[in-house]
């Protein structure tokens, strides 16, 4: 799996980007008619629709928690969205993903607030590069803002990873196929609590430091741009109206 | 299986008793249409297509299969349509339901009987191999009429589409082979009055629906009838003629949007 | 798919029918000694299957309609009924049928006298050639009739189409394959309201309205026969009392 | 899962207990048999058996494929029973169920371990290429002993099967080559009578069934016992001998009727 | 199916045993923690582990019964447990299997105690030879003991079958393959009743009878294996104390 | 989607304010290990490992088949998880759950991303045919902590595993080539107090997981995050310190259960 390709040259990465430099992200909110939030997010190559419902009643009813909402996030890779066209419908891959993410958004969501109802979360990755479960849990945090979901915090999502032995952010997509390890985490901005955490690959303990931190230092610069294109949003209601 | 919403109904009804529909439009008149193409870089061809806040984007991906034995020199074709659950409170995750088939075979029978795709075209080796195209449709905003959006979003992603020849080292990349498309319009009876293009709300209260499919000819290429309600022959003949004129402007907007 | 088969000869059809001419058709009701109603039909080289159970309660309840019955035709192809075998279950195709069959029928059937009920039509396709869900919705309607249930009409089906440039009557299956379209419609007999149209292929405005005229004369026909049909099983009900 | 129908079962065992069966048949008497073959133009073979009003349709289709590795040169059979929503109320649409399942296995045994199809003369190329024999079961009538039905309508359609050579350009189409066929012959029990060829409120009210095959020598071929219900030793030889005899009758009407 | 390999010698199995002479056989009851009644069986070349849970409430509602307790058993072959990897899940000859053991154990457990319960015996075979419904049955029963089932009796089973026309006792995996019946029987030890009974190949009336005497003999013998194990786990349970 | 069983949890966090657990072990103590291998004579290799009294047995089975076009020449591993009725009454049948989905693929990874088997040793004919390895998780008997167990037992399976090259002619049997294992070792947090290798109580109050697997250079293999809950830093780093000290022992004992 890990070949001789060069990932490095004159010190730059083979997409021109310095080792601690994200790639180019953009976030709108409120891109959708019917849903009750949305948000669509473009991170380098991945493109990522997001569609909030609920809180609504849970059905069926044997689903339903009396004492909170559930939390349904359901990532889902479009056929087109990769280099192989992909079968439509849920793999192993994307019921693993999903099932991470709605734990991490379940930390946050004032879940309480809505026993025996369902908020729904819909991902829909339409261009995929890599790090699509980052994108995706960045884009849902912003639906879930935009549908007026009450949350502790808005989570944020980034990964590192090692490639050539050196520790770099946001892995890119032959970073991904030729690096060494990756770790995507997500937080909590506002108290720096892990609300996602994963790990492939091989990182000495110092290593892992190194690259937990410069994820970390991710996350900051993304949440700073999910609450500019919230804030955006507001403009332009309070603009359109 | 959901209890009419009657009050809906009678407003609608009674505003077009008067010759209106909710969102002023004429009985025969489309909403706003978008069409953008090249949305998706890992697809050999896309396309979003708005109409009104209806959005639909459809993806094809090509990949070298086996021809079927009956017709070894000629390309494959599959349409999927998925109703996710990102498009409306209504639409459910899992495998494909009667709506969502049904859409994806009206779409798959417009472009597969009207032969838009030239697939004789798509033969690299007779028996052997041959071009496979999937177009996958997924619709992100549900506010009515999604036959029309689908199958316009269809045909402008198949229209920009590039056969991948390089990535299988078959030469340069060149375009699909595509003949003239058809045009889907459709039309819904409510109260004995037939609108065009039904908005979502038109759509839920919509006792029969009709799409037709019409070339530059102003031929026929394909038609469906849905929903439990009946149409009079004089309707049928009155929606052929609207979807004539509709089609005629929506082409012209399609080639345009692809730069032809 | 449209080759250069000749489907005519001396103004005649490959298997001697006139353009005009349908194929022959035998229909036979009360064919099953379970199902509440049914009917047995030959249409060319179709066989077809009905039974009908219900009015009965809808179950799962969620499937309920509080104001009146659902109608759920299934269409079902036997394994053995065509050249290469065909998986059991149903495909895409088949449920499409069933859907436009169902609604077909959901329009005459006086469905408000049974809310919260079922109607079933199983169809069963034994032997097909060109045609069954024509043959499979005529049928169905003697089968309801059979059946006992109330109908503002006993609805009937027909196809019209084109072949090397002639509107003809009911497609053969040479001509299905390698014909130009089709055009199948069901009919209410006795208001001419239409109930189910599908047309595949291509068509002039002249020809739709020929074809089409030409499968309203085959409905008429063919209801006929379905009459014929229904009588003849209530009089060999009282004979054989 | 059903509540057992006491009322329905106090009547029948009532009659039982004086020798009676509520359609006046003898403790050991099939109803009347009808055998019909060559119903289906499209399959390769085809059967409609009733017995009584149970009415079963089995049709065989032939293809080419690949053998499986461990037998490379035989034949591959395939048995698949559909309980459709047709042929009883009881019936659901969906895929099969526990006792479609059991249906389609004893039947299948019956043909496979009896040895009835001689797939060793359906070889075409070792290790490439074999006859598939496919054998569809539908119920279309539900009315008790559906066991035997479909059994015989299987046998019936596999003796009147020719293997489409022609169509496969590999010379003229003959019979499928058949041996000896065993006779199926069920029986149930409630309140200690054994009844042969239940009836449908006989099969409701059954605590135990059994289905005994046997050939032409009077060897037994396959057993199959079900239901919760037990049987004793005496009952069991009981069954055996009246499955010779009734399996004699049947064997004579099924030549019969496809004329050998 | 049926070649020329050579299943005697000097009128001796393949594996040395004697016509009427068993494999070996290992029974150890309450082997499981988390299940109220538990077996591991040995078996020739077969290993087998039954869980019981429940008298519980059966769940969805509609499949209980108000009159009586209903029995699931669930047979199932691991993954591993065959030459050739079998692919996880129910096939139609696993849930075959199901159906005839669930049908002969409520055929002895008091289920008139139970009203509305379901009864979960989960029967797993982690090594396969021949005979794994009988082994599967035969544990199940004391896997049901184990967890305190009210039974009328232990149910118990065994094989005989036909090779090279000889009637033999418990067919070992060369001899199912290459022999000419196979006749697995159940019952109930006390009264002889006989709750299973399936039988496959060519067996003359005599020799059925030899058969099922053989058989007969089988059960008794693995009856006392049966009563054995189920003792010993009393005596460790109070040795334990 | 269960109602937290709050007078568990109360006694349980009670208990570990004053530094106990129920069980009385420390809280970064493992329970009991048991390591047994070669227990399914149709498995290529097997093993069976407890800790405390949940039980898991894992087994290998091998075949030859296609590699992926992108890695002509690796063998090819699938990992399944099948958490069967028979370990819990919390188990359903059925395909396997988000919860077995995580677990394979958590064990997936591990063994896959670690490079554990030599994949490319197991290449016969390039583009051709490698040997297909599949690891197939069984939980017999659910205590908590099915991650370390389950990951343990495919270990000890793998490490045990016979490449059955005889079976398929290609020579003599040998051993699965294998590298250093990375041993996984499990935490989860409740009332703020981590504990190390959860009870089955414990795994039911838990609010947060780490899974964390080492090498036998003290080096972090892989990660996995479960449940809603969240970490701080610094207890990350806690349970990576921890997760080494223990994965060092159990290293220990997995070599000396199968004699290395």
């Amino acid at each position: 799996m890990k070949s001789e390709i060069k990932l490095f040259e004159n010190g730059k990465r083979l997409d021109g980007r310095m080792p601690d430099e994200l790639r180019n992200i953009k976030i709108k909110a409120g891109v959708l008619h019917r849903a009750e939030g949305s948000c669509y997010l473009e991170w380098g190559g991945n493109k990522v629709m997001v569609a909030v419902y609920g809180p609504r009643e849970a059905i069926p009813r044997h689903t339903q928690n009396p004492l909170r909402a559930i939390v349904t996030a359901r990532y889902n890779m479009a056929a087109f969205s990769v280099d192989d066209r992909k079968r439509p419908g849920p793999d192993r891959r994307s019921r693993e993903i999903s099932k991470v993410i709605s734990e991490a958004l379940e930390n946050v969501i004032l879940v309480e607030k809505f026993p025996r109802a369902t908020i729904d979360v819909n991902i829909e990755v339409l261009d995929a590069e890599a790090g699509t479960r980052c994108a995706g849990l960045t884009a849902a945090a912003v639906a879930l803002v935009d549908a007026g979901i009450p949350m502790k915090d808005i989570p944020v999502s980034c990964a590192a990873g090692k490639i050539e032995d050196q520790i770099v952010l946001d892995l890119g997509k032959d970073e991904d196929n030729y690096g060494s390890a990756d770790l995507p985490i997500a937080i909590s901005p506002r108290t720096g609590d892990v609300l996602l955490l994963q790990m492939d690959g091989h990182l000495t303990q110092e290593e892992f430091d190194k690259a937990f931190d410069l994820a970390l230092k991710g996350c900051h610069i993304i949440s700073d741009l999910q609450k500019k294109a919230i804030l955006e949003t507001y403009q332009s209601e309070s603009g359109g109206d | 299986m959901t209890i009419v919403p009657s009050i809906k109904r009678d407003y609608l009804a009674n505003m077009a008793k008067n010759g209106k529909r909710a969102d002023g439009r004429a009985f025969d008149e489309f909403r706003k249409i978008e069409i953008e193409t090249g949305i998706v870089s890992k697809a050999e061809g896309s396309a979003r297509v708005k109409i009104g806040n209806t959005q639909v984007l459809t993806g094809i991906k090509m990949d070298i299969g086996e021809p079927y034995p009956d017709t070894p020199e000629t390309g494959v074709m599959t349409t999927a349509a998925e109703l996710i659950p990102l498009a409306s409170p209504d639409f459910e995750a899992g495998p494909p339901r009667e709506d969502a088939i049904e859409l994806a075979r009206v779409v798959d029978r417009g472009i597969r009987e009207s032969q838009l795709i030239e697939v004789e075209k798509l033969c690299i080796e007779p028996e052997e191999k041959v071009w496979m195209v999937f177009i996958d449709i997924h619709i992100l905003d549900y506010d009515g009429n999604l036959f029309d959006a689908a199958s316009l979003a269809s045909l402008a992603a198949l229209m920009t589409t590039k056969v991948p020849a390089k990535r299988f080292e078959l030469g340069e990349d060149y375009p699909l082979p595509i003949k003239e498309p058809p045009i889907s319009c459709t039309s819904v009876k409510f109260n004995d009055v037939v609108v065009m293009d039904p908005s979502l709300d038109e759509n839920e209260i919509a006792e029969v629906r009709l799409t037709v499919a019409t070339d530059k000819n102003e031929d026929i290429r394909a038609m469906q009838k849905g929903l439990n309600g009946s149409f009079t022959r004089d309707e049928i003949k009155k929606v052929i003629k609207a979807s004539i004129d509709n089609g005629k402007k929506i082409r012209e907007q399609l080639y345009k949007s692809i730069g032809k």
